[in-house]
């Protein structure tokens, strides 16, 4: 079992989902006005997931994800400024500008990244176990991805090899029940997703994915598990409250569904929970809440003010050594 | 004729072709309850049903492949792929099963299905999703690659595409989706697969294109009238079968040659145009042919540095002076 | 369930078999001789699978297998001379000697197909349901491949569409223990293969695949249930004598657990049952096998003294219409 | 100097690497216990353990992308495909991801993989699996693109491909396996990756060719030797980067170009040589570049029609007398 957090490292988890939730309000505004481009995959609603399985990872641990990934790389703690300037595609940004919104990543803090192919990192991910495994160390990798991401033979190559060579792996499916507008049932045979792990006769679970608290719990013990034994797969039950991504006219759900969630919402209830507890009190979590605004500001001042790349980034990093090796 | 959207043009030979023959139906991710990522299949899920509209899984290789199969006894499927970059995940069905079965079993089997992809860049959406590698399915004998550069070639080429007996691979340039044309109302309008056309006249030089850049390379040609200098600008259309004929007349009487890609330059369709085109008028060129394409790295998404990536109408303004030794 | 089969029938099984087996051991000395070329993967031991599942199948339903095809297009009733004269690369092959060892169909026989790469096919017999649910006709479709071939993602793409769209395939794994030299257990997380349905939580089994009245009776069962409610996965355990396919190094292996095998041989096991059970004598087991020589002679005869293909064969059937269609 | 076959120089090359680096290591379907379909690895899994030479699930997707997954942090996998038909499973992996992941993240991953596949037709194999299709490979810029003609170019090609901070696709033609020739022992011998090579001194026409097809252009450059015309031939090697400097100082020299390739013409290797060797000599042609390709027909298995749709020696002097204008 992961050890109980302390009251003040649980603050701060309620000031990352805050910081997560408004860091995209802000990219939403931003993309409104221009200044972001591309599609733009907005995580709110789903905060705890990344915020509760962060708090898990150990330093070497490593993570990828998929594009729906400010959350994670913010959780991860990559500088939120650099995050902001990648949003925005400047020099300064975690990906030089290069990447966007999609593919944010810093070797630092072993996040290898957002990935825009649907479960086209599940076999690199694989693949870091795998080295793990190869130079003996004692980490996991973490691999997230939607449950639209289960239906395509990626899934299934990967969790079978990790299964087959015993690899450090946690493959989370974060079900938000949507893949775009494809409702779970109507494009996966089983809905509950953690039950294809029988297939590879792997460890799996499920776990409320709008509480932070069973989040950081459930990842832990499954990174345990993981190191020791092999793969796990790990499902957390969650939903999205904005569409797809920027402009999607959100033809396939109803707002009555949408404000059912909100009910759930894992800030709210974390919030309360937490002043229940007698952790916090309101000043206390508004004064959380106030810290992250001027965060965001800064982050947004930073990004503006940075500059684009130079004409010679469009040709750099291509290859390592464009030149023959002799 | 009326005056119509890409998009429009599209979603219109669809729509009559699956009223003409109950078997052309379509499947795809998102084609249904969302009414297509680009919106082309709107209105059809309430219009035709679930059965002949289609939500799939995210399952590219299933989706190309169980159309294929369904063609193999007699439907006539048309599979979205979404985006031209995500028909990497179906490769090898696409390659080695659709484009090779008919051949295989020495006719026995046929696959008429036409496997329809948005291809392209411009829109900031980083290396993995703006890609034009249309020329690498082109590359295999068996398969149609088709990529129209005009609303009425939209509708004629894919009509054509949904009647044909060959698998067609059919590529939708997604910024083209907006551009407006007029376009013929027939029902039975086609335009024939593996003919190349003429979209402008000229007498200077030949600027050969196909699908977005066919419109950057009118543009340029209008720019150069203003100039004095009259490009004559033809679309090939279709990839696979590739027709020349048009281009080596042109050349004949213009003696320069200019091709336009939005892909890599290297082993890229100007590779072969041109090779083809020196081949066939060799004494009539006045100058090599030159080629205007994308530079050879993955797409960035900062826009500025993505825009400088992509051919542009002065590149081509550029090439066509080059050509035609002009300073 | 399906009809037990009379007499007559269980003799004709019988030959049906031998007829395949020695089909198989003709067809490698023909290799040997350099009269057959490419890759030629002998039906050796696995002979009462095709015999018993094409039994069971229906004139209507429809039949794809990979490339180990030979026993499966003798099973389907293809012409025996045609089949011969296809591994010789002859113009009256049912391929017209363009397909080879590996690529026998028969449109006539709804026998689309051996396919030589690994899981190539399962998507394809995935939209042959989808195309008999589209046309409402009582058919199913059996998609027969190696145990091997459900490590790849084809394999799960496939039966998650077949289980969302209750498509009428049953997906028949030949485990004979081996992908080339790789042992079942050392490439897939489950050693019996059946179990990899639950991920789909669909129909699925087991059965004996050296006893060819098992096999017919599970086959029969499971295209029932097809028929009725989707996709039914049914692994048959078997063995393969032969190498991998002519050439085999064989060094993965024992000869003892060969021998071992051999004392399960299908023909054997089913020849004393018949005589057991007064089914048939010696005698007529002899004259069964007698006849089988005869046609056997015949067919080689057939594809021995039949033409090669016209120069023109090569560039016909590239397209339907090579022409642009006005 | 040693003399060894083609095979051999590959597995030595693998060997002395795994000896030098301990962050070498190969995955793929049966390079471990069967000892590699081609032979290439027998042996090896006694030498370096199951660690070392893992024998994988018939999985290619995976077993390219966890391959890329190791060498991201570190590892240096030679990522075994058994054949070039069977990349086309692990095409997004290989085009959409290890392509790209440097540039993407703007140099802060590196993907040092070295994916070996086995190429070429003329076994009788049959439409799926005797496929030359590199090109398809080379057009994507990230990619490395390598193809060696002969025992030494292969040893030391393939150790500068290990030894690369780049993903290298390394195509090895299963017909020149049993090619034998002389093959430097040096440990660190290293032919560098992006460089042309003059195989053969020439002064009447240059032929350009890589692979299997280098034999034959060498086989054809001896016979027409014996009518009295001196062929030089270049061995391409490298397909990405392509260096074409040797071909243009040949050209210039020899006034006339022949480029050969086993893979369809269309949209092959030979248009990107002949367009830029036109672009970059085109006053030095005395006749437009030819190229010797295969039919465009998916490869059959009978005997005849197969090596009927294969370029042969004999096409290759066809074509050279051709471009010197003999009958
Ligand atoms: C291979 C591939 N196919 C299709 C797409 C287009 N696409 C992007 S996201 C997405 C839905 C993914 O759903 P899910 O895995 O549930 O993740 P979520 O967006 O819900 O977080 C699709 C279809 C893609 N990017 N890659
Ligand atoms: C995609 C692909 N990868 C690899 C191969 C090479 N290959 C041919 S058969 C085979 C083994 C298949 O084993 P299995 O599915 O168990 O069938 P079996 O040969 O035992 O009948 C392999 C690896 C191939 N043909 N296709
Ligand atoms: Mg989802
Ligand atoms: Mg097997």
């Amino acid at each position: 079992m992961v050890p109980e957090l302390p009251h003040d490292k649980l603050v701060a988890l309620y000031g990352q989902m805050v910081l997560i939730r408004r860091f995209e309000e802000k990219s939403a505004e931003l993309y409104t006005e221009g200044k972001i481009g591309g599609f733009l995959h907005l995580y709110i609603g789903q905060e705890a997931i990344a915020t509760g399985a962060c708090k898990a990872l150990h330093k070497e641990d490593h993570l990828m994800t998929a594009y729906r990934d400010h959350g994670w790389a913010i959780a991860r703690g990559l500088d939120l400024k650099r995050i902001m300037a990648e949003l925005l595609g400047k020099a300064t940004g975690v990906s030089g500008g290069k990447g966007g919104s999609m593919h944010l990543a810093s070797a630092e803090h072993h996040y290898w990244g957002g990935h825009a192919i649907v479960g086209g990192h599940l076999p690199l991910a694989t693949g870091i176990g795998l080295a793990i495994r190869y130079k003996e160390e004692d980490a996991a990798v973490l691999c997230a991805f939607g449950e639209g991401s289960t239906n395509i033979g990626y899934f299934h190559e990967s969790i079978n090899l990790a299964a087959v060579w015993k690899l450090p792996v946690v493959y989370l499916v974060e079900n938000n029940r949507y893949g775009m507008g494809t409702e779970v049932g109507r494009a996966s045979a089983v809905s509950d997703i953690y039950e294809k792990g029988c297939a590879y006769n792997i460890a799996n679970g499920q776990v409320n994915g709008q509480d932070v608290q069973a989040v950081y719990q459930a990842v832990g013990d499954a990174l345990e598990s993981a190191r020791e034994r092999g793969p796990f797969l790990l499902e957390a039950i969650t939903y999205r409250y904005a569409g797809h991504s920027m402009g999607d006219p959100e033809r396939y759900r109803s707002k009555a569904e949408i404000e059912e969630w909100r009910a759930r919402d894992p800030i709210l209830l974390f919030g309360e929970k937490l002043k229940a507890q007698g952790i916090a009190d309101d000043a206390k979590l508004a004064a959380v809440r106030q810290g992250v605004e001027s965060d965001l500001v800064q982050a947004v001042q930073f990004a503006e003010e940075s500059p684009e790349p130079d004409d010679s980034a469009l040709s750099e990093h291509v290859y390592v050594n464009p030149l023959p090796l002799r | 004729m009326a005056t119509m959207t890409f998009r429009e043009a599209i979603s219109q030979a669809l729509r009559e072709e699956m009223y003409r023959d109950e078997r052309v139906f379509i499947m795809g991710e998102e084609v249904g309850k969302w009414g297509g990522t680009y919106a082309v299949t709107r209105g059809f899920l309430d219009e035709f049903g679930e059965k002949r509209v289609r939500d799939t899984p995210i399952a590219e290789s299933v989706i190309v492949g169980a159309a294929a199969g369904a063609a193999i006894v007699g439907l006539r499927p048309v599979a979205e792929l979404m985006t031209i970059n995500f028909a990497f995940l179906a490769m090898d069905q696409i390659v080695n099963h659709v484009a090779k079965l008919h051949y295989m079993f020495n006719g026995q089997i046929t696959v008429p299905i036409v496997i329809r992809v948005v291809g392209g860049g411009g829109r900031q959406l980083g290396a993995t999703h703006s890609q034009s590698p249309e020329v690498v399915f082109a590359h295999f004998p068996g398969l149609k690659v088709v990529a129209p550069g005009t609303p009425a070639d939209a509708k004629g080429l894919l009509k054509a595409a949904i009647r044909d007996d060959d698998p067609v691979f059919f590529v939708e340039h997604a910024t083209l989706y907006s551009v407006r044309g007029e376009v013929p109302e027939d029902d039975d309008y086609l335009v024939p697969i593996g003919v190349s056309d003429v979209k402008r006249q000229g007498k200077d030089v030949t600027i050969v294109s196909y699908s977005k850049m066919l419109q950057v390379a009118l543009e340029a040609a209008n720019r150069l009238a203003e100039e004095g200098i009259e490009a004559e600008v033809i679309d090939l259309r279709t990839l696979r079968p590739l027709d020349t004929r048009a281009i080596v007349e042109s050349v004949q009487k213009t003696n320069r040659l200019v091709v336009v890609e939005e892909g890599w330059r290297a082993y890229g369709v100007g590779a072969e145009v041109a090779s083809r085109v020196t081949e066939l008028a060799f004494d009539h060129l006045d100058a090599p042919v030159r080629r205007v394409a994308q530079a050879e790295v993955p797409l960035p998404y900062n826009r500025r540095l993505e825009q400088m990536a992509l051919p542009q109408v002065a590149d081509v303004i550029r090439a066509v002076k080059d050509v035609m030794y002009i300073k």
